[in-house]
């Protein structure tokens, strides 16, 4: 049952440009889809492959983060010998954040070198909304010999997302990768999940910073597409690429999509986040909700429609939402309505209270405020 | 080991029959109520809330479930390392062992685990009442007034006050007279099956209790007029709460409808006072484009498609297109058939209704029940009605 | 819900009688063992270290310290969301309830437990025996062989053979016969209580031993000889290891002493196979300065003031200045007062054996008990005397 | 039960010279009397004491604390709505790092006005090796009508460790305080437990930091002796201040004394540690153990000596240990030997070699050197 297989959780220097989003969190621990934060796809994934330790390689604002995942609980990664870790980034000195992920994951080589049976490792960011086994990428590294087996989609509508394109040729090995400001054509884009051996990824992170190269995908691993065999790895379920507004907005709203709902949340395993003691929703007598997604813990006595509404949402009498999402205890006022916004968590919207985004260009309200 | 000033004895091995297919493979304080808890839920959390960290919960009938749902109670908080909740069946010791053969035979069985804590004051609970209560207060009551024993107490209407234990008490909240279920009653203040106990009172009549052959072991029928007969201070103490006994498929489904007023006498988003619950762990509930929804309790990880009105549903409840589901409880995983209605009923966990099936009637007098894991499908009700 | 491969059903229903004093209140798999240990830490740590992570844990007699004990599994790392450590009592069902009969009736009740997990092995195990043993390679072996059940055997003197259940094999494994403590034994390869079995082999073979009214529901007298009889495919499985059953006060004693040779031949400080336990926390032991320890275990929070020889001590014993303790057990929190001499015995849990006492002899053949929570004072044993 | 108050333990710019065996690891985190790490006696003083939730801020090099108290099981702090939180430093810039705890204070004010019943706080450091009765401390606090109650300790033998001094008149007011490089002549020194209300500390935090100032003791407390009634509270129990060398191995030898181990380990409750699944002590029929503390899981055959063995240490034949202390999972093999020495974790001694320390200058080896 279990992978032979270690987790790593990447954050450091994760692209982000979600704005207030992440003024006071990282990544990672952005709200997602009613009641989840984006680690939780990465990580419920990996748990459910069959990964029995994850490392989540911490960077900046991570205090979220510790809060969030805990020792691992609810993933049913508390486990004798530790099933989860978080490696807050060593700083010997002030400079060190600036330094590259290589860096970094020397830093954390124990983590590496102490896991003894685990011959192969995964290395992940956090906001690739998706729901992997990497159970089958493993057995296809295994297959097809690769050194390395990125793990990519191809998509015709491509995500409004910051994600490295790369060109794949007939036999599956990709020969050519760039970053999002790239100009290559291809279809197909990086899940930025990585499998390799322990054996060659300690190598490439001592080789590559002793030649003064300090950056996992680019240097590592994208200057070595003519040395190493270098396979993607086609995932065939929904994907997110959730790192600036726009997306953030996009891949929230197609959860509204059955097929999509289903697919991120039970196939081929259930996405655990932390458990919080919300009772059911209530809808009022006057309530009118059509195609959303709710959380529990909302009261509904307003209309809410085509949005989603994360746990311990109040939607007072006459309010009115549309294509909006509300985080964790937002209240919406009586007679206030919203279209086309981004509430943070625990924001207030007074009574007789209109608000009105682009659908291009949501308004977006920061944490706890009142409006 | 930090002496406790009061512990909780959970009496959870209820088996109620009256439940019928909805508990045959599940003891009564395991029943699912309210969209997302079981009966049990609210007094583990009552005990959490109050500052009473050490529970023992006696179960008997169809533990397993049971039992896997408490766990060690971390969910409740009760996962402590001194006292914490300990489950406790009945169990052989040297001599053999029976089965517990009334409420206060369970206790007695217990005492030993009772004097592990040395308490002052021992709480006798029930697994089978839904209701939020502060024992702390009760327990200010019962130590101000000096009491031997103090009974919470509810007014009923005069009508059902025949169905309880009735309480008369005199200006100064004691007892004067315990009639269980008299035919002509005194009073209409009912015993909640709530009492706190004086531990060495408690211990005493227990041990005599258990010595008289006549007796059937239980608190309301022996304990307490025994010990009023014998002129021991007896109090009452009055709680105003919402307080529900759910023994009948008929008040089962009447308490899931008290949740759904626009103002709830029973209120579960209550920040301060928390009902704690094995929690699912499911994604959001999915509302389709053409779904109606009004005065209902929606779980996580239900899709619904359909109309509900007035209704519970539970976790992972799927209600497809053109379904209604009017005055009705459907228990976790339960699907709804295309086109299916189902009225003033209970569906129980994991059942299937099938497409344009039809389950109750808005005319009935009885709550239809479909039970768990029961599948009722077209096909099957035309080849009843061909075998009729 | 993932399919299992291979749960494992632990039978912890033991009594002990033969262990007198020390299982009072206790069921035999929750006796002390090792300094630290209860026997039951060995089986449920095989289990997590080869790949078990659903166990079934039957329990009978005295469970209380046992459930207490076990909580939901975690210090073996058997919590688990999905599978994880269920204790399984003995309950009553809508047709009234009973106690387990016999091992196979023990497993026979808990059929829909297994269920659940839907299986394709089921291993079956007991709580009384030190060994560590890997159940997967066991399963591979049965596996390999195609096997409808495997069993365990061991090697043991042909003048202990009888009281064993002895196999006999072929070139191949296969059994070609079984005798329950044969008073001739034709073999002296042991069955160790551990058995691996296809679960729908397992399953019928359950449901038809129930349906003999003359069977005694027991694995090794009735489950085993049928299958035998019929001609099902039965294989033995031979562990080289160290394996011994703790079932009376001698070989309880043994067992320990066995652990202090310089080499021992079972190693607890073994990183790979740890055995896991619930921790005391207790500080670290201190030895005083004119303290002699030699050829013995000591755990946490112990304070030695004597001379310890060929013992194990529990933690928290204290052994006051000028005491003795030699060829000894002894149990968590026991003290030996100053000039006492504890030699060739077991004192139980939380005992006394006063200043000045002597417990035990070097010259008695049998072990001396002092039992748990017993004080031994001059002035007692002053008294007897004065009395005969 | 509960005592309304809550705890912190404040890691931040903690004074220490503790040399190596802070190299890699906090003050916090520093093992000490055989299984222990120096947190362990003010966090279980908490617990014990009924606090409910204890707030530890970190500051630098705090891994091995994330790793050593996770969520706090070992505490009994894994409470719904969480009992211990380790709160990381914020970083919104690089220079925060210098700045004073007032500032850190008020970047954790959530923590203060979040938790709502506790109306009071006892702020800790954790390298006092004590075990405190904090429900006493806060009957003395009220009874008295402290506005700030500090425990001390008196004793005519100084510490090695440094400690601030206090100067106490007859009424038990403090009426002066000094760092340890201060002359005040007095024999009680602060154990820099400080309790006060939830209300007072915010203010004090406010008002400082508007004034420019940002040292919790030395400006919030020590400022303000003239206005706040400032009381001393004698702790009357065993005492380490451990934050240098020579403190920490006074104090650790202090701990062969029988009183002294019963005093700190049980009196007024035991201490709690991070579990480890170590097998009991085997003393083989070699062994020559006399006044010494040993843990568990280590395997003697030489010979131990008024030292102190952590878990899981092996001393090999004819090899012997005088005056030491070693920490887990160390190593002195056949016929070596060890006096006055302190070896850090995983430290291995070579057969035949030969390590002799002062004892007011104790030979020191780093972790996971083979010597």
């Amino acid at each position: 049952m279990k992978l032979p297989m270690l987790g790593v959780i990447n954050l450091i220097h994760e692209a982000d440009e979600m704005g207030q989003l992440t003024a006071n969190r990282c990544l990672a621990t952005v709200p997602f889809g009613g009641r989840y934060r984006l680690i939780d796809f990465t990580l419920s994934s990996m748990v459910n492959s069959g990964i029995p330790k994850v490392a989540v390689f911490a960077h900046t604002k991570f205090r979220s983060l510790m809060d969030h995942v805990g020792t691992g609980t609810y993933w049913d990664l508390h486990r004798r010998g530790n099933g989860l870790f978080v490696l807050p980034p060593s700083m010997e000195d002030q400079t060190d954040f600036g330094k590259g992920d290589l860096y970094h994951f020397y830093r954390h080589r124990d983590y590496f070198t102490r896991s003894s049976p685990q011959e192969y490792v995964v290395i992940s960011r956090s906001h690739m909304v998706c729901n992997v086994d990497f159970a089958k990428v493993l057995d296809d590294h295994l297959e097809r010999g690769a050194d390395i087996t990125v793990v990519c989609k191809k998509s015709d509508e491509p995500s409004p997302g910051l994600a490295r394109k790369v060109l794949v040729n007939g036999a599956g090995r990709i020969t050519e990768m760039q970053d999002h400001y790239g100009r290559l054509n291809s279809d197909i884009i990086s899940m930025e999940m990585y499998v390799l051996s322990k054996e060659l990824l300690l190598d490439l992170v001592e080789t590559s910073l002793a030649r003064g190269q300090d950056h996992f995908v680019r240097h590592a691993v994208g200057s070595m597409l003519g040395h190493l065999k270098v396979n993607a790895y086609l995932h065939e379920g929904t994907l997110g690429v959730v790192n600036n507004i726009a997306a953030y907005y996009r891949h929230s709203m197609q959860l509204l999509q059955p097929d999509i709902w289903r697919d991120l949340f039970f196939n081929p395993g259930p996405i655990y986040t932390k458990i919080k003691d919300e009772p059911p929703t209530r809808y009022n007598s006057s309530a009118d909700v059509t195609h959303s997604l709710i959380a529990n813990g909302c009261d509904i006595e307003g209309a809410v429609h085509n949005s989603i509404l994360f746990r311990g949402v109040k939607v007072r009498k006459g309010a009115i939402v549309r294509n909006s999402i509300i985080m964790q205890n937002g209240v919406v006022g009586e007679n206030g309505s919203l279209e086309n916004c981004i509430l943070d968590k625990e924001v207030e919207i007074r009574p007789l209270q209109h608000l009105r985004g682009a659908e291009n260009l949501p308004f977006l309200a920061i944490k706890r405020k009142v409006i | 080991m930090r002496r406790n000033e009061c512990i909780a004895m959970l009496l959870a091995g209820g088996e109620g029959r009256r439940l019928g297919v909805l508990t045959k493979d599940l003891a009564k304080p395991a029943v699912h109520f309210g969209g997302k808890y079981r009966i049990i839920d609210f007094t583990l959390s009552n005990c959490i809330h109050s500052g009473i960290e050490t529970v023992g919960v006696l179960t008997q009938y169809q533990p397993l479930v049971l039992n896997q749902y408490l766990g060690i109670g971390s969910p409740w908080g009760l996962d402590r390392r001194e006292g914490g909740m300990h489950v406790l069946p009945p169990y052989v010791r040297s001599k053999g062992g029976t089965w517990y053969k009334g409420t206060a035979n369970a206790i007695y069985q217990n005492i030993g685990f009772i004097e592990r804590y040395d308490p002052e004051h021992v709480l006798i609970i029930s697994g089978d009442h839904i209701y939020k209560m502060n024992y702390d207060l009760l327990l200010e009551a019962h130590k101000e007034k000096r009491a031997d024993a103090t009974i919470a107490v509810i007014t009923v209407p005069w009508a059902d006050a025949s169905r309880f234990g009735i309480l008369s008490v005199d200006e100064d909240s004691r007892v004067v007279e315990f009639a269980e279920k008299p035919k002509k009653p005194n009073s209409n203040l009912a015993s909640m099956g709530v009492y706190m106990f004086s531990w060495p009172v408690l211990r005493e009549a227990l041990i005599r209790d258990e010595a008289d052959k006549s007796s059937s072991n239980d608190f309301g029928k022996d304990i307490i007029p025994t010990l009023l007969k014998e002129q021991a201070r007896l109090f009452s103490y009055r709680f105003n709460g919402y307080w529900k006994d759910v023994g009948t498929i008929e008040s089962l489904w009447q308490a899931n409808m008290d949740l759904l007023d626009d103002e709830p006498a029973l209120h579960l988003d209550d920040r301060s006072w928390r009902i704690f619950s094995v929690n699912p762990n499911r994604p959001a509930q999915y509302v389709a484009p053409h779904a109606k929804i009004s005065s209902s309790i929606v779980n996580e990880g239900c899709l619904v498609d359909g109309e509900v009105n007035r209704s519970v549903l539970f976790q992972g409840v799927m209600a497809a297109e053109g379904s209604i589901i009017e005055d009705s409880v459907i228990m976790p995983g339960a699907a709804i058939g295309r086109g299916a209605r189902v009225i003033r009923a209970i569906v129980g966990e994991g059942a299937v209704v099938g497409d344009g099936c039809v389950v109750g009637s808005i005319d009935s007098e009885e709550i239809a029940v479909v039970g768990s894991g029961e599948t009722i499908s077209l096909k099957a009700e035309m080849q009843e009605v061909e075998q009729v």
